[in-house]
């Protein structure tokens, strides 16, 4: 595994499987996008785009979960959990933009296609789609903050549902304005949208690229996260069957959130280790205090690289122990449970803050080449902090843990 | 209801021009800028946007005219007892719309400092190269070429390296001085400067202060090239690039103050861009706190507004606290500045160590608390139509150069604890 | 080479007392306190090391008499424009000895504030406590009596709840107050103080500003039972304890400012509070920047003195600048108490938030510091005889009091983004 | 395990003999310290010493690797890592300052009675001394800042010894000048002496309480601690014989602060977990804003509340992934190695840095009553950081990772 000598994780959890994953993951960065990323964040079709199909279909991420005879990679448990993070752990060192699509794809399929979940008749009519030729993106419609858009006054943990669901037949009808999808509102195959189904409490149903009354503003510019072509959402009465419902409750709510930040964390802890490459080259060879000096022989800087190491190192262990215990639900039970749930935010916020830690001190380290963009690290700065944010407001984030660790009531 | 003129500051500091400068800048930008600035992100290279806000605020309204002596055509402020707070609150009202534009007009005076400053007035140069920004009504700029490729920040680490790294070297040949060298980065470069002022040694590899030069030179010298700009996490209003001097000649008397003196005076080239980054770190947040307030009214948690929120408002408590400590000190290098008579030479090692503290500090918590607040906003921090997401980028711009944070901390450890290896 | 004395100041705020009471204090705290502090952690019941410093300072000294209107023989600070200045270089001085005796000291002037200060001087009250101070080489306390056992800092939260949950209640019979009720926490109870000052409520549960009173109860008033000393993680010098009132009777005139004024001015002990807090937090700083030079000099990491390593030089520069930053604040946040014409009243609701604003700011800075020089020390950041370890014990208090953080960020949100509900 | 169910641990690692562990260190700390616990922090003998003996002696921590048959626990290999971890969790939640203690006591025995460097012939020796009636605690003397009381100016990592050697004969005679040990100089049974061995790199000897020409000096004052009875040392060349040198080598030496590292963040861990009792205690009982909140159910005392959490569940999860590691050398590689040191000062750092900032958060939060020592909130603060400072200072830490993780060649 690419870094696994020098930052140690628990390497008994690591099966074959994992470990070629890796090997093609990686080769796949080194081959189609490190070689040309500086362009990348400009030029989504000519650059990005070939890479991503690259990586969704050709090495086939967006369809492992499908049967093989569908054309797919045969996972079908829960141990997938493992795989999927060492591989975004790869896919975010290359391109963290790319690997918050994976992140969002794995998400919506952990829903449907995971067991105890497998629905094999969504499989089978989803089959298309993602073991296509054409990349597949999921993305996630979560609830956010309230206010004048929202159109739900129910909440999950006190953030109101972007989108309204009316009853209509054995499905629902859903609404909703300016919805924010998490990625790649602009062109995703599939949006898993959260809403409240009543005393089922939450609910997310599928809908696809082409769903009637279901369409897509103007792109956003945003800080990050150039293979994101995001936009905006309208929807205005999208009808929805019961069999597109993939999870209603709120144990199977969090236990998507669960695989989403993992997934996330596992995303960003490439990027960390991205920076950590880039950060270790300008160590090595940039000369200060005259020529007295190769940089990483600073007590000053190389104590902050420390941190960061640091930092890192224990990213790393957290990231694969989630992953772990995701995967082993008979060993750690259910991913939906608070503990879990829990844990997963507790990793994915610790992974985010030590990941934006270091590559701030990068960057203060690297001065002006710090947020050139020449140098690559800006880029992974700003993914990682759109991410951070995108994936759930800070606020929330706490009083969920304080909710579940100290029993708070109201919040 | 409080708004950002409801923040502290030590109002015995403030000049007289003080709130004429407020207004004329403050409107400038609410009609000159805050509608276009969510474009220039992709205005980086071209300047199509950028450049008529500037030509409006520094030739027309004058302001680039204001360091020069009275007796030139200038407004007087390099001279007066307002040279800090007058310029503090010009960059902090430009920097709240944009802080690249508050740089690219806070380094036409950088150079210009060398020659329009008490005691070291240079009036044959002021005289020379006044009328290229008097008599005109298009923005003039200059940009202070230190820089180079080997060294980064050794340039302005002048206690510990006395110049020794600097490559960049002028031969006096009779009446003129011949350059040779190779310099990045500076602000203002890629085409934008009319006049460089170009940190040279008459003798590479000295540490002997006398041969530390900084010379002016026109941008339209014979050997003088620039490449393209950089591209870079933000801040398009700054344009960078890399500067070429082959075999430039310019007349013997461009070399600002002399052999020695311009050793000397530089540092206040130091104390001042430390002050006047102060003032773009507390604009660009006092624009931050505009743009919360609205967005703390308007989105809800938990069915009431953010503000509303005890755990929100600890965030926003943080922000504000944060930005009136930056601005009182703010305001405190400022009038350091004004007044060498009750607090030392701008030049002295003690104003140099003291106003990098001051600036780091600054930039410090700026990039600190804007990163929480674009957490605070959740998917709306990143997304560019709130623009906090730009001044995120910018105010890690901001905090990075001159050195960027470690060479001001060995500055100030060296001062403060009397150290001689850092 | 640069000391305490070398960290910026405002100058143009200070006193004309400031040379003065700096040196009076000074030279007490060289002879009469650093000797003795490392044996105060075993005299926090007793204060037998501690009381005969006081005495020196306070009686001998006087500087206890300050605050009092020259006309019954105070030095008229409550009604000069330097009580904040003034008292911030005092404070200041003595915590860098022992912030827990600055605590002790400064408490001294807290309830008297609401009688000696203009524009609410009390004469009548002044000429009837004022010889308790003044005509005695002994060093006299008093205490403010606020915290209850059911609340905490609310009743220092007043614009939430206005009062509304002091339960310690006082009526009016014929010329006494009848006061009852419970306190915890000041400083300088448990037996410490001869004079109190109770917040009470004249009538229970009410959020009519009218209701509170500020009463000053002497301490030795039939009725009045104190506590034993609390033990604390630190401040020996400072002693709290429970302090209960039984049908306590003291003279109607002995309410401070009355109805309305009572609850107006009580938050000029907020502002204040605050303001003194600052002082005795960077006084603490320069002590251990004294402690920090000698050891970072002596002590070596591969084979140098500690400050010539660059990343032990990195904390340093953070502590020092930190300590510059909050000092430069803490003379603002002290010239705003002494010019409220030119800021604002010290009573204001803007004042109030500023100073908790910086006030919670110095305590944050302080206490981050602290704890990163106690790790740079390693095994001697622990240990005793390096004093570190006591300012990091004690600021950690002093960051904690009145209220405490979270009180103060909700009274910043509040008055800088119009918050009803915090 | 008590608080197993709250903060997930990765808990397939932990074993019948771990979990048989904690139930008896759990019950010790509530018998024996709990009770009288405010006392403590002034009367070592009386309150202080019991409890001690009960855990070292009765439980049996301090014999625990001696064979069952000098009346030990017969615990040979280095799974014992993980036992201790789990039993330093529970005595770090009780007391911390008896934690440091043990934590210290097992890193000198690690030297020696752990596989593969059991010395048989040290264990009978000793045999008297740990498995008797009374407490034998091991410290650590490791080298420290320089200066005028420096003995040796060879460097561990830039930390000169504190005890200069001289061959003599088969072994050594050590001297030093007021030699400060990790605890207990009053008292300790054995120190483990760290010096420069010449050519072999760092030596690591025992020396026992009445070593002849070595004397402890006046009790030491300092911030916490109070189960550690520290004194500075005098060696006037205190003779050492071959046999009592129990390790040579950059290696070895590694592997034993590997060991101790990790025992103090177990340790460590265990004061977060007493912390978090604490302000979950205060914040279901705390009523603030008048009458008008349980101070829980406020969202800033809640984000905090929260962030404390993560903070444990993620330090939990390190402490025991570290003592995996060093508990399967035939797995992750020997705990010397430059990975596994710098794994266990990464996580050490990592924990302290995380339980002070917690902690003082917790502080913040209960205003008067986190300082005054009636709640028992200060003692834990107080505790962790003289661990914190006293373990390895800060600066010496990051240039250590630095070195590794960056390839630094003169830090």
């Amino acid at each position: 595994m690419k870094y696994q000598e020098i930052f140690p994780v628990p390497c008994e959890w690591v099966q074959d499987i994992d470990e070629s994953m890796v090997e093609t993951v990686a080769r796949w960065g080194e081959q189609e996008v490190v070689s040309g990323r500086l362009e990348h964040t400009e030029d989504y079709d000519k650059l990005l785009l070939p890479a991503i199909h690259k990586l969704f279909c050709d090495i086939g991420l967006q369809s492992m979960l499908w049967p093989e005879e569908s054309g797919g990679g045969g996972l079908e448990t829960a141990e997938v959990a493992m795989t999927v993070a060492v591989a975004l752990e790869q896919v975010g060192t290359a391109d963290t933009s790319i690997g918050f699509l994976f992140a969002n794809t794995f998400a919506v399929q952990s829903t449907f296609a995971v067991e105890p979940h497998r629905n094999e008749e969504l499989l089978a009519e989803l089959a298309p789609v993602f073991c296509g030729d054409d990349v597949a993106v999921g993305s996630l419609v979560l609830p956010g903050y309230g206010g004048s858009n929202a159109a739900a006054r129910e909440e999950f943990y006190g953030l109101p549902y972007q989108v309204s669901a009316e009853r209509h037949g054995e499905g629902w009808a859903l609404s909703g304005e300016a919805v924010r999808p998490q990625c790649s509102g602009k062109n995703a195959a599939v949006f898993a949208v959260a809403f409240d189904a009543g005393d089922g409490g939450p609910a997310v149903a599928l809908l696809g690229e082409g769903a009637k009354r279901l369409s897509s503003g103007e792109p956003i510019k945003k800080t990050g996260l150039a293979a994101s072509l995001n936009a905006d959402l309208d929807l205005k009465g999208v009808e929805v069957g019961g069999g597109r419902v993939v999870l209603t409750g709120e144990d199977r709510f969090r236990e998507m959130l669960s695989f989403y930040y993992m997934s996330c964390a596992a995303t960003i802890l490439g990027s960390l280790l991205a920076a950590y490459e880039i950060l270790k080259e300008w160590g090595n060879t940039r000369v200060i205090k005259g020529k007295g000096q190769v940089f990483k022989e600073n007590p000053l800087d190389a104590a902050l690289m420390g941190r960061a190491a640091s930092r890192i190192a224990t990213s790393r262990v957290l990231t694969y122990t989630l992953a772990r215990m995701l995967s082993r639900p008979d060993i750690y039970g259910p991913a939906g449970s608070q503990g879990m749930f829990n844990t997963a935010t507790a990793t994915f916020k610790q992974v985010a803050g030590a990941a934006m830690l270091s590559m701030n001190n990068a960057m203060e380290m690297m001065a002006s080449a710090g947020y050139a963009t020449e140098w690559n690290l800006e880029r992974y700065w700003r993914d990682v902090k759109t991410i951070e944010g995108t994936v759930i407001p800070e606020t929330a984030a706490w009083a969920m843990l304080a909710r579940h660790y100290f029993g708070c009531r109201t919040l | 209801m409080p708004g950002i003129d409801d923040f502290t500051r030590p109002v015995e500091y403030l000049s007289p021009l003080d709130r004429s400068l407020g207004e004329i800048v403050r409107s400038w930008a609410e009609k000159e800028v805050l509608p276009y600035r969510r474009e220039y992100d992709e205005d980086w290279e071209e300047h199509r946007l950028i450049e008529p806000a500037f030509d409006r605020l520094m030739g027309e309204l004058g302001l680039q005219r204001v360091l020069f002596p009275e007796e030139v055509g200038g407004w007087g402020l390099g001279h007066s007892d307002y040279l800090g707070t007058g310029s503090y609150r010009m960059f902090e009202e430009i920097a709240r719309a944009d802080s690249a534009m508050a740089v690219a007009f806070g380094v036409v005076f950088w150079p210009l400092i060398m020659i329009c400053n008490e005691p070291h007035v240079n009036m044959r140069l002021c005289e020379e190269f006044a009328p290229m920004f008097i008599e005109t009504n298009k923005a003039v700029f200059t940009a202070n070429a230190m820089t180079e490729p080997q060294g980064g920040a050794d340039i302005e680490n002048m206690d510990l390296l006395g110049g020794s790294t600097i490559e960049t070297c002028a031969i006096l040949e009779g009446d003129e001085w011949v350059i040779n060298g190779h310099k990045l980065w500076p602000t203002n470069s890629a085409g934008v400067a009319d006049l460089f002022g170009v940190v040279c040694t008459t003798s590479p590899g000295s540490t002997d202060p006398e041969e530390f030069a900084f010379i002016f030179v026109p941008a339209d010298t014979e050997g003088v090239t620039q490449g393209k700009p950089y591209q870079k996490a933000g801040m398009a209003a700054d344009k960078n690039s890399d500067i070429w001097f082959e075999n430039v000649r310019v007349p013997s008397w461009y070399r600002a103050c002399g052999p020695g003196d311009d050793f000397k005076y530089f540092k206040e080239i130091i104390s001042l861009g430390s002050m006047g980054t102060i003032a773009f770190v507390s604009g660009a947040m006092m624009n931050i706190y505009e743009i919360l307030r609205e967005f703390c009214e308007e989105k809800t948690f938990r069915g009431r507004p953010l503000k509303e929120n005890d755990d929100v408002a600890g965030v926003l408590a943080d922000f504000v606290r944060d930005l009136e400590v930056i601005r009182v000190i703010g305001y405190q290098a400022a009038r350091m500045m004004d007044r060498p008579d009750l607090y030392g030479d701008r030049w002295s090692e003690e104003m140099v160590a003291k106003t990098r503290a001051f600036k780091y500090f600054a930039a410090d918590k700026a990039v600190e608390n804007v990163g929480l607040v674009m957490n605070l906003m959740g998917a709306h921090g990143s997304d560019r139509v709130r623009d906090v997401e730009k001044h995120w980028r910018d105010l890690k711009i901001v905090q990075l150069w001159m050195g960027g944070k470690q060479l001001c901390q060995m500055e100030v450890a060296r001062w403060f604890f009397d150290c001689e290896t850092l």
